[in-house]
């Protein structure tokens, strides 16, 4: 371990406690005023009511991938400039981004089942939000498998950017396979002539989210920090038992086998 | 303020966003203790960073 | 007590390992089984143990408990330490203690016994081989079982390890216990010797 | 009856920590099931008459997935030399590692069904069915399956293998398992008739496997 290594996550946990408060204010004020606007937002002559889902799926769906962007960026960090924390990054990031690509799943859904009168239906894009939750799943059952995190982080990092570049050719091939069995879709959900008055509480909804993710990976990464130090400390420990049994054998013997015999 | 008739749905997507980020910032949190409690632990049984610092000093 | 075993022969894949040895313990000795690799003092032991069953010839316990097999009154430490890395050292400990059965020791001073009592929540993935080594070790004290079968037991301890190692066998050879040791190496208490001469 | 539970508590306390496998089993099973109405396509009602049929295709292959290692783990550090010469008899042991392979692969692939029953359009008393036909019929595939597994040990050999001698011996309780929940779903068989075979295939698989298991393990030791 260089110095550089120990300095970087320290300095990051000073600035981390410093600006965590700062943050989580932000996003609550925001989700506030967001979830005010929402509410206060006029129905779609459409959709009825049910457009204000619309104010909480689009946030969590636009979240679900910008963390696998995110993670994607943390995955370079981690295999071409080996920057410690890049691989903190992404394992705080994944669970995460698996909870919000969770309820971008739900919420579309349930936005869905007053048009289709189902609750899932294999809507291109539906089904594209459920395949990037499966790869989050996997990403994060590869973190799981391995336990020294240094090597988990490579394999991490490589299936992340593979991940990121299959991610457009797998949406693509849905979209493909979606119009091959059913031409006419659905609903056009969110489509790009917005009125003004959903464009609004839509844009605070997504900074506040955005803010609440910003919040929480730093929370993780703390998280994450820590857990790695338990775990260097943990393998210290480990050596110096075998340094301490050796200078303190003879009378430790004496002491254990008075107990055993004893017991 | 009336939701028409899918008000359940809205309102179960509302209950339900807000369960989850509850849930994900509880784990964090309970994490965040965990991990300091067994940093605390480890130091107490005078284990210490080479670096000479305390692993729970931030600064 | 005695432990003896007539006429043994055993065969592995087809080739006779050893045949016709005989050899007899009793309470409060120990034995050490000698010879070049390959000349089956693995062999013997896993057949002592039961893991292996003699093509000729028997193994028999005179004076243990009546109801219960050789390889139920036997420990056996071998080359592979029986250890899960996603457990930690106490938990280890403490299934094997559970699970083996019989006459239970308190498992905490166990691994006192063994010099391991500081690390007693650490995974035991973050062990090192002479560690882990200690550990196994503990496993003989967690359960009383009156016949210790040791396969190259002293191989990855450290001076201090070995020293600690010979008390506990000690120990268990005054309770009236019997030690048979496979080994290139002295084993540091008085032991009869069984000399393997190896194929034929 | 201590040392089974120790045994037990061990297995699922190592599945269940970090490089354990037990939590793997059910994103095979989601994977697998995302999958087919990729081939299949995405009609709803096609798809809700395969339903059962896909959930119990893709829980039988997640569960023989997961226990490629249930014996051969334990081989490879040495521990299962000290299970055989436990005070436990080998036959019982077997079936507590079963169990406890159940507990921590199994009952995880039930819990998962009705999300995977949403995906495939089933309603609710079909999703209602192939649960229960998968809880009476789950426990059948590990401890058949297990057999398997004691077998690889022998062998020196597992994965591919394993699947290929396994995966006959499970057609029974396929065709039972997947032909009482199109009962319960459309008819016109009653649900008692193959559900009551089923549980009696599960019945005679825990007699059979650990017997087996314990057979093959005791020769192939060396």
């Amino acid at each position: 371990m260089t110095l550089i290594d120990l300095a970087n996550p320290t300095r990051f946990l000073a600035l981390t406690a410093r600006i965590l408060p700062w943050l989580a204010g932000a996003t609550a004020i925001l989700l506030a005023i967001g979830l005010y606007q929402s509410a206060m937002a006029p129905d779609d002559y459409q959709q009825g009511a049910t457009v204000k889902i619309m104010f909480i799926h689009v946030p969590n769906a636009w979240l679900s991938m910008f963390v696998w962007g995110v993670m994607s960026v943390a995955a370079l960090g981690t295999l071409v400039w080996r920057h410690p924390l890049a691989d903190v990054a992404a394992k705080a990031a994944a669970p995460i981004g698996a909870a919000f690509t969770f309820l971008a799943l739900v919420t579309g859904s349930l936005w869905g089942r007053p048009m289709w009168g189902t609750y899932w239906e294999w809507d291109a894009r539906l089904t594209s939000v459920l395949i990037l939750f499966l790869m989050y799943l996997g990403l994060m059952a590869l973190w799981r498998a391995v336990e020294d995190p240094s090597r988990a982080a490579r394999a991490a990092a490589i299936l992340t950017l593979v991940g990121a570049i299959n991610i457009p050719i797998i949406k693509f091939s849905v979209d493909w396979w979606n119009t091959l069995h059913q031409p006419a879709s659905v609903i056009r959900m969110g489509g790009s002539t917005l009125d003004k008055a959903f464009l609004w509480p839509l844009l605070v909804m997504a900074v506040a989210f955005s803010l609440l993710f910003v919040t929480l990976h730093l929370a993780a990464m703390r998280n994450e920090i820590l857990r790695r130090r338990v775990r260097s400390l943990q393998m210290m420990q480990a050596s110096r038992i075998a340094f301490s049994s050796e200078v303190g054998t003879g009378s430790r013997e004496e002491k254990a086998s008075k107990t055993i015999g004893a017991a | 303020m009336s939701f028409g008739p899918y008000a359940s749905f809205i309102v179960t997507s509302y209950a339900l966003v807000t369960v989850v980020v509850l849930l994900l910032i509880i784990w964090i949190i309970a994490d965040y203790r965990r991990q300091q409690a067994r940093l605390l632990d480890l130091e107490a049984s005078g284990v210490t960073r080479r670096s000479g610092r305390g692993a729970t000093d931030i600064r | 007590m005695r432990l003896s075993g007539r006429n043994l022969r055993c065969v592995r894949g087809g080739r006779e390992v050893f045949s016709a040895l005989d050899f007899s313990v009793s309470s409060g000795e120990a034995l050490t089984v000698l010879g070049p690799n390959g000349s089956g003092k693995t062999s013997l032991l896993r057949l002592i143990a039961g893991l292996l069953v003699p093509a000729d010839g028997a193994i028999a316990l005179n004076g243990g408990e009546a109801e219960l097999s050789v390889s139920e009154q036997a420990h056996y430490l071998g080359h592979r330490d029986a250890l899960k890395p996603a457990l930690s050292v106490l938990e280890n400990l403490s299934f094997w203690r559970d699970f083996l059965g019989g006459e239970m020791q308190d498992a905490r001073q166990c691994l006192a016994a063994v010099a391991l009592d500081h690390a007693t929540d650490l995974p035991a993935a973050y062990l090192s081989a002479g560690q882990r080594r200690r550990l196994s070790i503990a496993r003989l004290l967690a359960v009383r079982r009156p016949v210790w079968l040791l396969d190259e037991p002293t191989s990855a301890l450290d001076a201090a390890g070995q020293e600690l190692f010979v008390g506990l066998m000690r120990q268990h050879l005054g309770r009236g216990g019997i030690i048979i040791a496979a080994t290139h190496l002295p084993l540091g208490i008085e032991a009869g010797e069984l000399r393997m001469r190896g194929p034929a | 009856m201590s040392a089974l539970a120790a045994l037990i508590r061990r297995d699922i306390r190592i599945a269940l920590r970090v490089g354990g496998g037990a939590l793997i089993g059910v994103l095979f099973f989601l994977t697998v099931t995302v999958l087919m109405p990729f081939a299949v396509g995405p009609d709803l009602a096609l798809l809700s008459r395969l339903g059962p049929a896909i959930l119990w295709l893709g829980a039988l292959l997640a569960s023989l997935l997961t226990l490629d290692r249930l014996f051969t783990a334990d081989h490879d550090d040495g521990s299962l030399d000290l299970v055989v010469m436990s005070r436990t008899p080998l036959e019982l042991a077997c079936a507590a590692k079963a169990l406890a392979h159940w507990l921590a692969a199994g009952l995880p692939l039930i819990i998962a069904t009705p999300a995977l029953g949403l995906l495939l359009n089933l309603d609710g008393t079909a999703t209602l069915a192939v649960a229960l036909t998968l809880l009476a019929g789950t426990p059948a595939l590990t401890f058949t399956g297990m057999i398997g597994a004691a077998l690889a040990v022998t062998l020196h050999r597992g994965g591919l293998l394993l699947a290929v001698l396994v995966l006959p011996l499970s057609i029974p309780v396929l065709i039972f398992g997947v032909a009482a929940s199109q009962a319960a779903i459309s008819g016109p068989l009653s649900f008692g008739t193959p559900f009551s075979i089923l549980c009696a295939l599960s019945l005679v698989s825990f007699v059979l496997g650990p017997f087996a298991a314990a057979a093959s393990l005791r020769h192939g030791l060396d």
